[in-house]
């Protein structure tokens, strides 16, 4: 589905993503694991169009998307979620998700303006699905409160949430488990698994997290270096030696670049 | 008495709490290392004791009298010196200059701490007039230490000293943290190359979740099939 | 004072309060709901405030004008050249962070206003405009109300239709967007939308509500020169009412306006009676000190303002348990 | 001939106007870099510096250049208690709310100096200029002691900057004020201390244009802009950027009035500045404080 070609991103003289390549599959949860500084994040940032490849292509479908801004990739049906939770922290949980869904035609000042019965309609049908997330997510209590006074574990779940708002099938998740407790980690993993299997989600996440990664993600790609160094099932990656060292330290040279 | 003992701290940025009950202790002339997954909390554990972070829950002693919560101008006055993970130099300043703010609170003449910062570091003599910003990363690095050196400290906090470093500096860096601990330093240093840094370390706790799962001297925890399972999960 | 006297006095009150509403609704668009720095609001009224003049006035060997156009003419040219004015300043300083985007928009009523000062062909530079009329007032009197009372309604029938508009605009999911991009910019882009559209079109719309704020007050005060849009009244006195009402809040913009507006001309009233002589000349200065001194009040002990943003009312149906 | 001879003319003026807009920038410039705002009411700071230095001299009857020392520090010292009765409270909060507030402390320091000097213009005793004629130049003594003075303000600020502790640690926090924080430096005094050199620095650029013009309670507020002009095309939070920014600034605002009205000068550095900001804005010069 996504289509990552020869990935290259040089940081002052370093190369932070060296050559990578890798497929995303349609209705899998891809993992991508590595040490820190091994170009994870620069990579998610690539594909997800925040920053710009030295050279190499990201396709999406038979599309070429690379340089493509966040908001044009959403309208593609690619959507991310950020490693710290990026909530829209003055507004209400449930405003929260009534920002996302594309084409409101309230978005439109002058629809607004003289159209309001329109706009309302499209709000309360909105309003239900806001309600529906919030059910599956099991954050219906908070639908009032303030994101920011969200916990940190509440807000990857509003972060997730955001995701489920949109038509987008494709969702990039940023370390879906960092700094989270294992109750809500549980919760998160499950969410996940849902959305793959009842709604035909495609994923693919960073995690350090091995427990998620290994409950959850088929295939599993491994970073080091900036370079891609193994891919396949969890128990593949657990039994080869040079993944084992990357995690390990002190067998890679050249461990440099941007920290993930 | 230990020279520096953080015990049961809970504490986060706000929300939920990232430090869980973590407890550290830190023995004058010994290096400790935390090491353990992403998202432990090692970090946030090294901000906690050095006041960056509020603790919630807990009490971090230095040479047994309570400094929970304090200021860091107050650790840096007790002998406590942190080197953070990234951006760890004033970039427009020179080597010297760098130096100099390290010793910021001392009164009087600084030139022999200097001197000795050099004799640690030769290579800091040299380019003592270059700007920091304009060194390779390893030498920012000796920088960083160097300038924590400058108030004479009984003990070294380091974040993560190795990050971006290459194997052979990696190595260097590492020696130079023996001989910081041969002067009579107590050392506490987070480490993602867990397997050097626990090498050279006389103790080591492993942190996940916030809290400890493991604590040893280091040869002993490298040779725990556990810790190293920690690492891949599983 | 007599009884004419005080309800003179309270229409003319409330004609400003009505206008300075007028201009904070405008600001609250841009810097409430939408987060960006606009000081230079005397810009944008003084460019509303003359487009008007020009546009209906007799012709005059002072200035530019001589249009004779009809009111709402006057009023609709105001909008539209506000507007346009906040189309280019918003085009240009879109990607600046908020400190260049202050400095920009006091650069550019700076600007405004040496040009109104020195182009006399357009404006008759520092010696105004004058004999700029109320073209309602004929319509007012058939009714037996004075011109002035007319100004009010005028006036207040057009603030109804502002705070119509804003207030809707803020609990449209337009004004939601908005909130969300002045909350966190990269989640808002992640969720797909066009930050730089959005900002552009509040910015835009408030500039033009400031622009029908100058016409109102052209109309009503009948003299314009370069000194009524000096910053202290054009843009000082519309960021505190926001400030002290409540930013983000439209009922907040309302109550700043009527509380800053009594504050202030009550202060001149104050010191026109109350001051010791020693003090007599100074009784300007210690008006923009009071009200200067008051802002800092505001911002260290209620930052939030005297009524705090709040959520609008998403749920047309209580779903909720 | 005459166009080449008025060109060099204004060049003189520009500079002498670029010497007291890059004192202002300068500070603009340092108190951006350490506390990341944009302070508006750094002209009328000049407005005070100007103020006090007059009010100096008269009453001591000393010479005119003993104003120089006078405003500066009348000056730190209103910048100093503005900062510890308002902006010290707020300087944990967004850095625009200090924005909002300095914008009124603009008006509030106006107000001060209307009431205490009164509304009307006054001038500084500088006696009768009799200018030197260099070819068909005309050079007025007061402009090279402006010229003069400006240069030993900014050679002591640059041996205050790269000699001293405090100096040093002052470039320490505008490059990392985290780590100068772990590193023990004393954070609120770097910042009071940023105080009193930005007020006195505002108030040298003050006293300089009132002796080389008049003194007006707006005197600061209208070249607030032509200041800022200067520190974003420095590169804002890089005072040695600043001066280079307050020299071209200067040089264009006299320049066009070859062409333009006199009185569209600030509109001049204005127009330099939104070209500035459009094409890079992170400012012309590189350098650092």
């Amino acid at each position: 589905m996504i289509r990552i070609e020869h990935l290259t991103k040089s940081f002052g003289g370093i190369h932070a993503v060296n050559d990578v390549s890798f497929e995303v599959e349609r209705g899998s949860i891809t993992g991508l694991i590595g040490p820190n500084g091994a170009g994870k994040s620069t990579l998610f940032n690539m594909v997800a169009g925040l920053i710009r490849p030295d050279s190499g292509r990201v396709w999406l479908e038979d599309e070429n998307i690379t340089g493509r801004r966040p908001h044009q990739l959403f309208h593609r049906g690619l959507v991310r979620t950020f490693q710290i939770p990026h909530e829209f922290t003055r507004m209400s949980v449930r405003e929260n998700l009534m920002v996302v869904p594309p084409a409101q035609s309230g978005e439109n000042l002058l629809q607004s303006w003289l159209r309001w019965g329109k706009v309302r309609r499209e709000d309360r049908a909105v309003l239900e699905k806001v309600d529906e997330v919030l059910d599956f997510l099991e954050i219906g209590h908070v639908a009032d409160e303030r994101a920011g006074n969200l916990s940190g574990g509440q807000k990857k779940l509003l972060d997730l949430g955001r995701t489920m708002m949109t038509d987008a099938r494709i969702v990039l998740l940023d370390e879906p488990g960092a700094g989270v407790n294992r109750t809500l980690l549980g919760k998160i993993s499950d969410a996940i698994r849902r959305l793959n299997t009842e709604r035909g989600y495609t994923f693919c996440l960073i995690e350090h997290d091995m427990d998620l990664i290994s409950s959850l993600c088929h295939p599993v790609h491994v970073m080091a270096n900036g370079m891609l160094i193994a891919s396949g099932s969890m128990d593949e990656i657990r039994n080869n030696e040079e993944v084992r060292e990357a995690y390990l330290g002190g067998g890679i040279s050249g461990r440099m670049g941007a920290s993930a | 008495m230990k020279l520096l003992e953080a015990n049961g701290i809970y504490g986060g940025y706000g929300g939920a709490d990232i430090l869980k009950g973590a407890t550290v202790q830190v023995d004058q002339d010994e290096i400790v290392v935390i090491v353990g997954p992403n998202g432990a909390g090692k970090s946030t554990m090294m901000k906690a004791v050095f006041g960056l972070l509020h603790v919630r829950q807990g009490e971090v002693l230095y040479k047994g009298k309570p400094i929970t919560n304090g200021k860091p101008e107050q650790m840096v006055r007790l002998g406590v010196a942190y080197v953070p993970q990234e951006k760890n130099v004033f970039p427009s300043l020179t080597v010297e200059e760098n130096l100099e703010m390290g010793a910021f609170l001392i009164r009087g003449d600084i030139r022999p701490r200097k001197e000795k910062v050099y004799e640690v570091f030769p290579k800091l003599r040299e380019r003592r007039k270059q700007q920091a910003g304009l060194m390779s990363g390893g030498e920012r690095q000796m920088v960083a230490m160097g300038r924590a050196l400058m108030i004479d400290p009984q003990l070294l906090m380091l974040d993560e000293p190795t990050a971006g470093l290459s194997p052979r500096l990696i190595d260097e860096t590492f020696e130079r943290i023996i001989r910081i601990r041969d002067l009579g330093i107590g050392v506490l240093m987070v480490e993602q190359n867990a397997k050097q840094a626990l090498a050279i370390a006389d103790r080591g706790y492993v942190l996940a979740t916030g809290t400890n799962r493991y604590e040893d001297t280091g040869p002993n925890l490298l040779a725990n099939r556990e810790v190293a399972e920690m690492f891949l999960g599983g | 004072m007599e009884l004419a006297g005080i309800a003179a006095y309270l229409v003319s009150f409330f004609t400003f309060v009505g206008i300075y509403a007028i201009l904070a609704l405008g600001l609250n668009m841009q810097w409430g709901f939408s987060g960006q720095f606009n000081i230079g609001v005397a810009g944008f009224f003084a460019v509303g405030a003359y487009t008007s003049a020009i546009l209906t006035t007799p012709e005059s060997p002072w200035h530019l004008g001589g249009y004779g156009m009809p009111f709402l003419v006057g009023i609709v040219g105001a909008v539209v050249a506000s507007a346009l004015l906040g189309l280019v300043i918003g085009w240009i300083t879109a990607r600046l962070r908020t400190d260049y985007l202050a400095i920009a928009t006091i650069g550019i009523a700076e600007t405004l206003r040496l040009i109104v000062a020195n182009e006399r062909w357009l404006t008759n530079g520092v010696r105004g405009m004058s004999g700029i009329e109320r073209p309602y007032a004929d319509f007012f009197a058939a009714l037996g109300l004075s011109s002035a009372m007319g100004s009010l309604i005028v006036v207040c029938a057009f603030l109804v239709l502002v705070y119509f508009l804003v207030e809707r605009a803020r609990q449209s999911p337009w004004g939601r967007v908005q909130r969300a991009i002045r909350e966190n910019e990269p989640a808002a882009e992640a969720s797909g939308k066009n930050i730089g559209r959005f900002r552009l079109e509040a910015f835009v719309v408030g500039s033009a509500i400031m622009g029908l704020g100058g016409a109102l007050y052209a109309h009503y005060f009948g003299f314009l020169s370069p000194e009524a849009f000096l910053p202290l009244y054009g843009t000082f006195l519309v960021w505190v009412m926001l400030i002290a009402g409540g930013s983000g809040n439209n009922k907040g913009a309302l109550l700043g306006a009527v509380i800053i507006w009594a504050i202030w001309s009550g202060s001149e009233f104050l010191m026109s009676t109350a001051l010791p002589e020693a003090l007599s000349g100074h009784a300007g200065p210690l008006r923009v000190l009071l009200i200067g001194v008051l802002l800092q009040v505001i911002l260290i002990k209620r930052p939030e303002g005297l009524l705090p943003e709040t959520t609008p009312k998403t749920v047309p149906f209580g779903k909720r348990d | 001939m005459d166009l080449l001879i008025d060109l060099i003319q204004l060049s003189v003026y520009g500079v002498v106007l670029g010497s007291v807009l890059a004192l202002g920038a300068i500070g603009v410039s340092m108190i951006f870099g350490i506390l990341r705002f944009a302070h508006f009411a750094h002209g009328d700071l000049m407005t005070i510096g100007a103020y006090v230095g007059l009010s100096f001299i008269m009453i001591t009857d000393a010479p005119i250049w003993w104003a120089l020392p006078a405003g500066m520090l009348g000056a730190a010292l209103t910048a100093l208690v503005v900062d510890q009765a308002v902006y010290k409270h707020i300087r944990r909060t967004q850095p625009v709310i200090l924005l909002i507030s300095s914008f009124g402390m603009a008006l509030v320091l106006r107000s001060i100096v209307q009431i205490v000097w009164g509304p009307s213009v006054q001038s500084y005793p500088t006696g009768i200029q009799r200018p030197w004629w260099v070819w068909e130049i005309a050079i007025v003594p007061t402009h090279i002691w402006i010229i003069l003075a400006t240069i030993v303000i900014v050679t002591a600020l640059h041996l205050f900057l790269t000699r001293t502790r405090i100096g040093k640690a002052m470039r320490a926090m505008s490059d990392n004020m985290d780590l100068a924080l772990v590193t023990g430096i004393p954070a609120e005094r770097v910042v009071m201390i940023t105080w009193l050199i930005g007020g006195a620095l505002a108030a040298g650029a003050g006293v300089l244009l009132g002796i080389d013009s008049r003194l007006t309670p707006t005197m600061g507020w209208n070249i607030l802009l032509p200041v800022f002009a200067a520190a974003i095309l420095g590169g804002i939070g890089r005072p040695y950027g600043a001066i280079a920014g307050g020299l071209v600034i200067g040089l264009a605002m006299e320049i066009s009035t070859l062409f333009l009205e006199p009185s569209y000068k600030p509109a001049v550095a204005f127009v330099i500045m939104v070209a500035v900001l459009i094409v890079r804005p992170q400012g012309i010069f590189k350098g650092a404080l």
